[in-house]
């Protein structure tokens, strides 16, 4: 279980900013999100760069219950 | 408003940003020097004429967070430096209002230029930062994004 | 306060300098950028701490007609550039104060920094004014004086 | 007969911002400053520019009544 952030397109293309969802790494997470909101946030997760904890993280890291795991697609902040 | 003698200021807000704040409180006795960026919004954009306003995303937390990396490096960079200020506004922004500013304070001018290009150039590609144009009749997220970076390759 | 869509505003004043007013004038609704370079009174010199003042003394005719030609300069290697103001103090001015303000805006920020730069690294060398520093007890000429050079030669 | 500028140290050495002198040339004209201010003048106009009518000029320009020739040590602004 990991909670989940996700910004700007992410967060449109899931109708959702946070959420909740199961998973042993951050590529488990990563798949159940897939799985809840379908082909578009997919195509938007897989520009984007995953934050495990405010931090980048490789995808094999193992999540604990409360870890916040970040989908932040290409940035156009200034 | 923080005013130690060698001092950080970071804000990410709806509210409305204040240069004449920033500059003031970046204004040390030791310091010859202040550079400012503003960056505003313009009535254009590489996708589109006729823009009317931006509305930006964010997590706070997280921007704040980066922004606070931007200046570390920064100050890695410059060591001379004095004050270093970088606001960011969230939210809707009109026209010709401030999405951002950034302010430099240092004893002699170089420093300051280099470093207040450094914070902005570095913010841009660093940040977690969403921008949707907002025109008459519509809005898009903009063309103009980039994949994260981190500060220090920079 | 002139507000032509390209235009300049020069002034040499006895009067405190208002940052916040330049980058008013010079935010157009095509700029996505102003950067803004403040001179302001430091503590200390090359030649000494301690300093409480600096005194400014010049022709207004003289400086204004040479803070022009920095400004068309600028134009000349900037065309994108919008709006460009350079205001100058004179007489006594007071510690932290600002004793000469430079604001540009352009739609994007390269151009805008480059130019900044320019106009106050040119306007030092290049525009007659004549800086006294003023201590307790005390005031002598600067000693940070260069030979008067002409803008398109830097 | 010309107008004399003169600006900073050079104002201050000669105890004057404005006066009228003699000369056919600007030359002429910085003479007869030295031989009316003295030597502390003459220093400092050893290291200044010399302009006529708000222009750099050459030392053997003619100047005509009204012209201005100003003195202009080096300079510290900004």
């Amino acid at each position: 279980m990991a909670r989940l952030l996700l910004l700007g397109p992410a967060r449109e293309a899931a109708g959702a900013r946070n959420d909740e969802v199961d998973g042993v790494t951050v590529d488990d997470v990563l798949s159940a999100a897939v799985t809840r909101y379908g082909s578009k946030f997919q195509e938007i997760l897989s520009v984007s760069q995953v934050w495990l904890n405010g931090e980048p993280t490789e995808r094999d890291a193992v999540v604990e219950s409360y870890d916040e795991v970040a989908v932040l697609p290409p940035i156009s902040g200034g | 408003m923080p005013s130690t003698p060698t001092s950080n200021w970071v804000l990410v807000t709806p509210e409305r940003l204040s240069l004449e704040d920033v500059t003031t409180w970046a204004t040390h006795a030791n310091c010859g020097a202040v550079v400012t960026f503003s960056g505003v919004v313009r009535d254009n954009s590489s996708a589109r004429e006729g823009v009317l306003a931006l509305e930006y995303e964010t997590s706070t937390e997280l921007a704040e967070k980066r922004i606070h990396d931007v200046i570390d490096e920064a100050r890695v960079r410059w060591p001379a430096l004095e004050a270093i200020a970088i606001h960011h506004r969230i939210g809707r922004v009109e026209l010709s209002d401030a999405t951002v500013i950034v302010a430099v304070s240092s004893p002699h001018r170089d420093a300051a230029f280099d470093a207040a290009r450094y914070c902005i150039d570095t913010l841009k590609v660093t940040v977690p930062m969403w921008k949707r144009e907002i025109w008459e009749g519509g809005s898009a997220w903009s063309d103009d994004a980039s994949p994260i970076l981190n500060a220090q390759e920079l």
